[in-house]
């Protein structure tokens, strides 16, 4: 886990190197875009918590991406499940009348479920059929914003034609007490599920028998078969959960970062979320690092193109340089591993000729 | 004296391991020159360097008296060498022609000309008596037919010197014999060639002289004609080896298996098994010799749940287990040395330790209410490192991966055997491995069955066939054969059995 | 949370006096609607002003759509020193709502909205820092549907929106209710077939906007009001490579000119006429009211045919002078109030 | 059967980019590398032709060859671009599903940052080429019964560009030295190492085809249907690779696929327009394309035909 943390960190530092040479290139001073960058990340208490904000969709998204990448699965469906996940969540809080103690624990659990349900189909075909998630899962988005569209348009209109009707306060994640301790902050409640999430997932990677399980069949379906356990359930199950982690991020954004849903957009965290495994390792811990980090540079973007004159789509292309260098991983994993084994192996020779008496003649 | 080639003090290194330290190997022309060494010796390393894929630190290689610098193996073709390796260089859903072809491709206007290369192919295979169909496909063909087909390569591109990398690992007693009948053709046409082989039997009928190395060192080039096979073996390894497993006599107890009239289907979907039936009794071990894809694996696969089953009846102990899962065949005692143990025994990302509890990790004491017990699985792995001699870089957390295919196979037999089965399927246990290792692992084979447990045996080694078992299933197009008692028969007899002719039927 | 707006680097405050952001709606820059009048109506201005455009005016890109993001990327701005901020489109109201009074110093000028607090309190809301601006898109709309009828004559004509949202609605009616002015008034017999007025769904889908066009032409339809973004960019051009293998498929543009993107054969256009909105207009107007010490805040400004903030393009060479002095009568009588063109559905299509 | 005749060159349209882009995923991916960046290289190659023809628009107004250059330069474009791909999968052993990524990221935002400060604007209008029957040397194609109408009755040049494309592709991947190659790399790089290919090289090859083809397919889109760059295709890459999967990584098989996807996806644009069709809610025309996609995996889905070795590193001398 430290080697991938040092791997992240190379990464980062080279797609920023590559940034600055970009930077340089418009005719602008690297080192102020970059300090505007991150100041407009950290720079003060709300700052930082519209950088927590902005990460805790993020956080959750990645943490889909990765749980299903732990077990074999390619899902480029978050975005579709994370949408319908939000649209339940938003449904049952425009409709349904609880005290909010209820009712937004209520709208967290539908939205976990909704995710799971929409990603059940596409881990059924896998599992019955041998259709290619990545298929089925670009599918289940495109149905999923076309639903969520008509179904909001016809059902929840709001305000204006593109967006639903809002969420009231006591309807969604948002607390006074945190945003006012963030200044002001859009941060909410979202981000402590996040962080629960991310223990979650990490305590059923490392710890638990479903954990074992699921890797198993990640890593080898044939030996996971030999052994008993049953993959295809594996493959279903890894589905829903990762599909449930995507419902949450709905929530979080649409009942906690915002409280209305639009229509006619996917949510690009779907997408980042995948960017934001990678840059994590897949591993729990990297993703909530990595999220925190891509929600820095998207809160910090804004001010470090008000403060300078880079153009806001230079910071886009830093932004996805940083992701090609995290790419380049394996390469920088092997020249970290090659100084680390070389010491390994020759442990290993010394041990066998200690094993094997000589009795040549 | 003419050598054809001289490898003079060759060495190569890998991160943190010397392959090859000072080798001297020199062929001469027309003769068989055997390589033999332990796993991991460096003996693939070795010809690797002369087959130009890995350049050596220190040393010359000299070709017909030149020295010569091999850079790739295009080199080492042009030079007339030509490799057949260890794990066979073919595309599984290219034809025979294309395989062979690849790289030095004939050319009709833009167009490959398969025709002509088909028919150049089919000249070859004549000459040299291969047998080989240029229009079959790769994955339909058997594995002996594969290595005809890496062979015909090499003579494609001209080669005089052809090295055979572990040639016989994978093949069947006849096949083998055709093998050999093919090198002798080889060198009947003035080829030379060496010959990688753990084998020393194989070693004694074929080659002429024979280098031995150990651990990357050189001990030794011997005359084959008047050296022990026990002689070469104790260079090999540094001390004596037992060749003969020592057993007493079995003493069989109730019925463990009990396989009637099974039939089951293979992978292209038609019967790969036919009304099969078959005993296996407590403290015995039952043999299935048989030529590779004659219905081992769906006998296999279908009494550890792997493949579902047509017709026919398994009782365990007497109860039918034909619907029950994988698990609860598990559960109820049987164990699985797979054949291939990297593609079902282990998961290579994992660790030993989360390899050794594969099947029972569910269950107490390595788990309680769906959490892992750390402890009691780092435990279980200690007993099984331990017990069966499992050697690796960093013990119980080594990832199973960076492991030599030795020692990976230990673990898994150490797995199967610690859950403590009433039936033990071995599957190919020794395949690829050095006679030390094999030494050992027959032992274990044998104090299972003289614990009392049930023990069947699959494998493509007559020998080891023979020297295990108490009784014998011969298995031929999917049907058993016979059932013979191992006193009673011999190498020759089985192998007409595993041809198809029944005993008595022949000769 | 407010007062950490005051000056952090007054003193870099620009020669021109105050600093213009904008923050961009959803689609880019170069939308062809709100974003880019807006962005050019703010260039016209600090060209005019003699603005040094690099420094003086700058605009964000916000990550998302949502009022957080919003908000966040008015932060930036106001912490940058560009206190005088422009958001186009009524996804900004509620945003703008909070942002006036988190910034107090700070002006706003929200187009096609009005801030409020939430869809329960509709109520307008401009504070004195603020301004609000409206278009009456159906009144465009409504010329064009009598330039297209007078134009046409007979035959079909189509509506292709992109989504349903108020401005594109507005379009729309006030184009069906100018072709019954027409047929009623000049004696053109045009038709609009309920199939032939669609919201395609979304402002990008270009495939979608060729493919319904060419669906549309190949139906009888002779002429489309497109209101849709990208979808119309498609439109545009399959009208194009219709009109170029000799074929009639008209084009009616929306929001500015579109008359250059109509362009084929050299100097010949598909646009027959574009329902055109000064958002430039507006934008430009309201930083030189700012510059002149009259910026009208907390008031709502409506850009109608009585103060030319909407219409047709000044030149319309597919027009002739006979049509085009027709328009002009109903243009005047529009701002005369002589005819009134409504701004909701009625009985219309869609 | 009249509307599908009738929308058939519609469909074809939009079916065109979608074929040759998934074509040129299918080079990459049978060398061996994935390429989830065909979208990011369709935007590069549309923005590459987008800027080229407008340039030599202003000059040459009417000249049609100016067309032919801008598909030349796009295809250039795709390739240079794809060797930032190439590398970090071939020679970094990098994740190629993540490179894949970052390309269609960089390529997004490079472009329309370098449109706007090239040209002013993130978006570039050309005039595109015109429609027709497609004649070749006086025959006039369109006559030819049923296929004439579909493929070549109002159609543009570039169908029959990329058709042929089609045709030589089969003809290289199943019939050339050089397929023979690709493929091998594909399936079982060890094997065309060990017969003495360079199997880095061909890799290289392969991913480069795949940025041409992808490049040529942006900027078709640019030519036909859309007429501007405007810095997105609108997810079209990935419905490419959606359909060189459903096309079972073979020629035939992704001309299948993307008429299908094409026709599905024109019949769910065009119904709107169809009085008869009114019935019909529109939600269920539009989630229609990809229900029937769906269940058509389910139905033909068998064992996956995917190279063995696509999405793997290959590192010489690796065992
Ligand atoms: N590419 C490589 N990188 C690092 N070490 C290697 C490599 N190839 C081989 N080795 C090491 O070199 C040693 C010799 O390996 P080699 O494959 O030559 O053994 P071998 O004698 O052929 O064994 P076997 O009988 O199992 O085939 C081994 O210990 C192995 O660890
Ligand atoms: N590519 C490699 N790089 C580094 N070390 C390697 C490599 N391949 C193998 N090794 C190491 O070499 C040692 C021997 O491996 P090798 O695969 O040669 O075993 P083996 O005994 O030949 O196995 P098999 O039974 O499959 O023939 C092991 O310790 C393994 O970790
Ligand atoms: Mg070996
Ligand atoms: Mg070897």
């Amino acid at each position: 886990m430290k080697k991938g943390g040092i791997i992240s960190l190379i990464a980062v530092l080279l797609g920023l190197i590559a940034g600055a040479i970009l930077i340089m290139a418009t005719g602008n001073d690297p080192v102020e875009g970059f300090t505007y960058l991150f100041q407009g990340g950290l720079k003060d208490t709300e700052r930082i918590g519209n950088t927590l904000a902005t990460a805790t969709p993020l956080i959750l998204t990645g943490l889909s991406v990765a749980f299903a990448f732990r077990t074999g699965l390619f899902n480029i469906g978050a975005a579709g499940q994370m949408l319908i996940g939000g649209f339940c969540a938003l449904a049952i809080g425009l409709t349904v009348h609880l005290p909010s103690l209820l009712l937004v624990p209520f709208m967290v659990v539908v939205a976990m479920v909704a995710g799971a349900i929409w990603a059940f189909i596409p881990g059924l075909l896998k599992a019955k059929f041998n259709v290619h998630e990545v298929v089925s899962t670009i599918m289940m988005n495109w149905i999923a914003y076309w639903m969520v569209y008509y179904l909001v348009k016809n059902h929840f209109k709001g305000d204006t034609e593109t967006e639903s009707r809002m969420l009231a306060d006591s309807a969604t994640l948002k607390i006074p007490f945190l945003s006012d301790l963030f200044s002001g902050s859009f941060i909410n409640f979202g981000i402590v599920i996040a962080i629960i999430m991310v223990i979650v997932i990490s305590f059923i990677i490392k710890r638990t028998v479903l954990g074992y399980e699921l890797k198993a069949v990640g890593h080898n379906r044939s030996a996971a078969e030999y052994a008993g356990i049953s993959v295809n359930r594996n493959v279903i199950l890894s589905m829903m959960i990762s599909g449930g982690l995507a419902g949450l991020a709905g929530v979080v954004q649409y009942a906690g970062n915002s409280s209305l849903i639009q229509i006619g957009v996917l949510p690009t965290q779907g997408f980042d979320g995948i960017a934001v495994a990678l840059l994590g390792m897949n591993t729990p811990i990297g993703v909530f690092f990595s999220a925190i980090f891509f929600g820095m540079l998207s809160t910090g973007k804004g001010f470090m193109s008000a403060m300078t004159s880079i153009p806001p789509e230079i910071s886009d292309v830093i932004i996805a340089i940083i992701i090609y260098f995290s790419a380049t991983s394996l390469l920088i994993r092997k020249v970290i591993n090659k100084l680390t084994t070389s010491r390994k192996y020759k442990k290993e020779i010394l041990n066998s000729n200690v094993n094997v008496g000589e009795k040549v003649e | 004296m003419e050598y054809v080639v001289e490898m003079l003090n060759i060495t190569k290194e890998f991160p943190g391991i010397i392959a090859n330290d000072d080798i001297t190997l020199r062929l001469k022309k027309g003769e068989v020159h055997a390589l033999l060494g332990e796993n991991g010796a460096g003996k693939s390393t070795l010809m690797s360097v002369l087959f130009g894929m890995y350049t050596p630190e220190k040393g010359s290689i000299k070709v017909r008296g030149n020295e010569v610098t091999i850079g790739n193996p295009n080199v080492a073709n042009s030079l007339g060498i030509g490799m057949v390796h260890q794990h066979f260089k073919l595309v599984s859903n290219f034809t025979v022609t294309e395989n062979i072809i690849l790289g030095l491709e004939p050319k009709k206007g833009f167009v490959v000309d398969v025709k002509s290369a088909a028919k150049k192919i089919e000249e070859l295979s004549k000459t040299y008596g291969l047998n080989v169909d240029p229009y079959a496909k790769i994955e339909d063909i058997s594995v002996g037919m594969q290595q005809r087909v890496e062979i015909l390569k090499t003579l494609y591109r001209n080669a005089e010197v052809v090295i055979l990398d572990e040639p016989t690992a994978v093949l069947t007693p006849q096949e083998i014999q055709e093998l050999m009948k093919i090198i002798k053709n080889l060198i009947n046409e003035g080829k030379s060639i060496i010959i990688i082989t753990h084998k020393l039997k194989e070693i004694k009928a074929v080659a002429d002289r024979c280098t031995v190395i150990r651990r990357g060192k050189y001990i030794g080039t011997v005359d084959v004609k008047n050296t022990s096979e026990a002689e070469m073996a104790s260079m090999m390894v540094g001390r004596q080896v037992n060749f003969k497993v020592e057993k007493t006599e079995s003493n069989p107890g109730e019925v463990v298996l009990e396989v009637s009239n099974l039939s089951v289907k293979n992978n292209k979907k038609v019967l790969g098994l036919k009304n099969a039936s078959l005993q296996v009794r407590a403290g015995e071990i039952v043999g299935i010799a048989g030529v590779e894809g004659n219905g081992q694996s769906e006998l296999v696969e279908a009494i550890t749940g792997l493949r579902s089953i047509e017709e026919g009846s398994i009782l365990l102990k007497g109860m039918d287990i034909c619907k029950h899962s994988i698990r609860d065949r598990i559960r109820s005692g049987i164990a699985h040395i797979p054949e291939d143990r990297q593609k079902r025994g282990l998961v290579l990302e994992y660790t030993i330790e989360e390899n050794c509890v594969l099947e029972v990790y569910n269950q107490k004491p390595f788990s309680k209410f769906g959490l892992l017990d750390k402890d009691a699985i780092a435990k279980h792995a200690k007993k099984i490192i331990e017990e069966f001699d499992v050697r690796s870089g960093e013990g119980a957390k080594t990832v199973v991966e960076s492991m030599s295919g030795g020692n990976q196979q230990k673990a898994i037999i150490g797995r199967e055997i610690e859950n403590n089965p009433e039936l033990l399927i071995a599957c190919q246990p020794t395949r690829g491995l050095d006679v030390g290792s094999i030494e050992y692992i027959h032992k274990r084979l044998v104090e299972q069955r003289d614990s009392g447990k049930a023990v069947l045996l699959i494998s493509l080694e007559l020998d080891e066939v023979l020297n295990l078992s108490d009784r014998i299933a011969i298995v031929n197009a999917g049907e058993i054969i016979d059932i013979v008692n191992a006193k009673d028969t011999n190498e020759d007899e089985l192998g007409l059995m595993m041809a198809g002719i029944k005993r008595g039927e022949g000769a | 949370a407010c007062g950490k707006d005051s000056g952090n680097k007054s003193d870099s405050n620009s020669k021109a006096g105050f600093k213009v952001g904008m923050v961009t709606d959803s689609g880019t820059i170069d939308d062809k609607s709100f974003n880019q009048g807006t962005w050019e109506g703010i260039q016209a201005a600090a060209k005019e002003l003699k603005w040094d455009a690099n420094t003086d005016t700058k605009y964000l890109k916000p990550s998302g759509e949502s009022e957080a993001e919003y908000l966040s990327e008015i932060g930036n701005l106001n912490d940058a020193d560009y206190k005088f901020i422009v958001t186009p489109g009524f996804k900004f109201e509620t945003a703008i709502y909070k942002a006036q009074d988190k910034y107090p110093n700070d002006k706003f000028v929200i187009i096609d909205g009005a801030p409020h607090k939430d869809d329960k309190d509709f109520t307008p809301n401009v504070k004195k820092n603020t301004v609000s601006i409206f278009y009456a898109e159906q009144e465009a709309g409504y010329l064009a549907g009598v330039a297209t009828a007078l134009k046409l004559k007979t035959g079909d004509v189509g509506f292709i929106g992109g989504m349903e949202i108020p401005p594109v609605q507005k379009y729309n009616w006030g184009f069906q209710q100018g072709v019954k002015y027409a047929n009623d008034n000049y004696g053109t017999k045009i038709s609009i077939k309920k199939e032939n007025v669609i919201y395609q769904g979304t402002f990008k889908d270009v495939a979608a906007g060729q493919q319904i066009a060419a669906s549309m032409y190949d139906h009888g339809v002779r002429a489309i009001f497109c209101a849709a973004g990208g979808v119309g960019v498609g439109a545009i051009n399959e009208s194009k490579a219709r009109a170029k293998a000799g074929k009639e498929a008209w084009i009616i543009g929306v929001d500015v000119d579109q008359y250059d993107e109509g362009k084929y054969d050299g100097n010949k256009s598909t646009i027959l006429t574009s329902a055109t909105k000064g958002v430039a207009k507006s934008a430009a107007d309201m930083i030189k009211d700012e510059k002149d010490g009259k910026f009208p805040g907390g008031q709502t400004l409506i850009y109608d045919a009585k103060n030319d903030g909407v219409g047709l393009p000044k030149e319309n060479p597919n027009l002739d002078s006979d049509i085009t002095s027709k328009i002009d009568d109903v243009f005047n009588k529009i701002k005369s109030g002589e005819i009134k063109v409504s701004n909701v559905r009625g009985n219309l299509i869609k | 059967m009249d509307l599908i005749i009738q929308i058939f060159p519609y469909a074809i349209a939009y079916t065109i980019p979608l074929l040759i882009v998934a074509l040129g995923g299918l080079f990459s991916e049978r060398s061996g590398v994935v390429n989830i960046g065909l979208e990011g290289l369709m935007v590069v190659g549309g923005f590459a032709s987008a800027l080229s023809i407008s340039k030599l628009q202003q000059s040459y107004p009417n000249a049609s060859w100016v067309i032919w250059v801008g598909l030349l330069i796009a295809m250039l474009a795709g390739a240079l671009f794809s060797l930032l791909h190439a590398f970090a999968s071939i020679n970094l052993n990098a994740d190629q599903v993540i490179s894949g990524i970052a390309i269609n990221m960089i390529a997004g935002a490079l472009t329309v940052f370098l449109a706007r400060n090239i040209t002013g604007s993130g978006n570039i209008r050309i005039t595109g080429m015109s429609r027709g029957d497609v004649d070749i040397l006086g025959l006039n194609l369109s006559h030819i019964p049923l296929i004439g109408s579909l493929f070549f009755k109002n159609a543009y040049s570039t169908t029959w560009l990329v058709l042929s494309i089609l045709v030589i592709s089969i003809f290289v991947l199943y019939k050339t030295r050089f397929g023979l190659r690709l493929r091998a790399c594909g399936e079982y790089p060890q094997a065309a190492d060990a017969a003495g290919i360079n199997v880095y090289r061909i890799r290289y090859i392969g991913v480069m085809i795949s940025g041409a083809f992808s490049g040529l397919g942006g900027a078709i889109i640019l030519v036909t249907y859309s007429g501007e760059f405007s810095g997105s295709v609108a997810g079209l890459g990935f419905l490419a690779i959606a359909a060189l999967i459903f096309g079972q990584w073979k020629p035939l098989g992704i001309l299948a696929a993307s008429l299908f996807f094409g026709v599905a996806t024109t019949i769910t644009n065009v119904a709107q327009v169809v009085p008869s069709f009114a019935a019909i809610p529109q939600l269920v025309l539009k989630i229609f394309p990809y229900v029937v996609t769906l269940i058509a995996l389910v139905i033909f889905s068998k064992s996956s035909q995917a190279p063995k070795s696509v999405g793997v590193p290959y590192e010489k001398g690796k065992r």
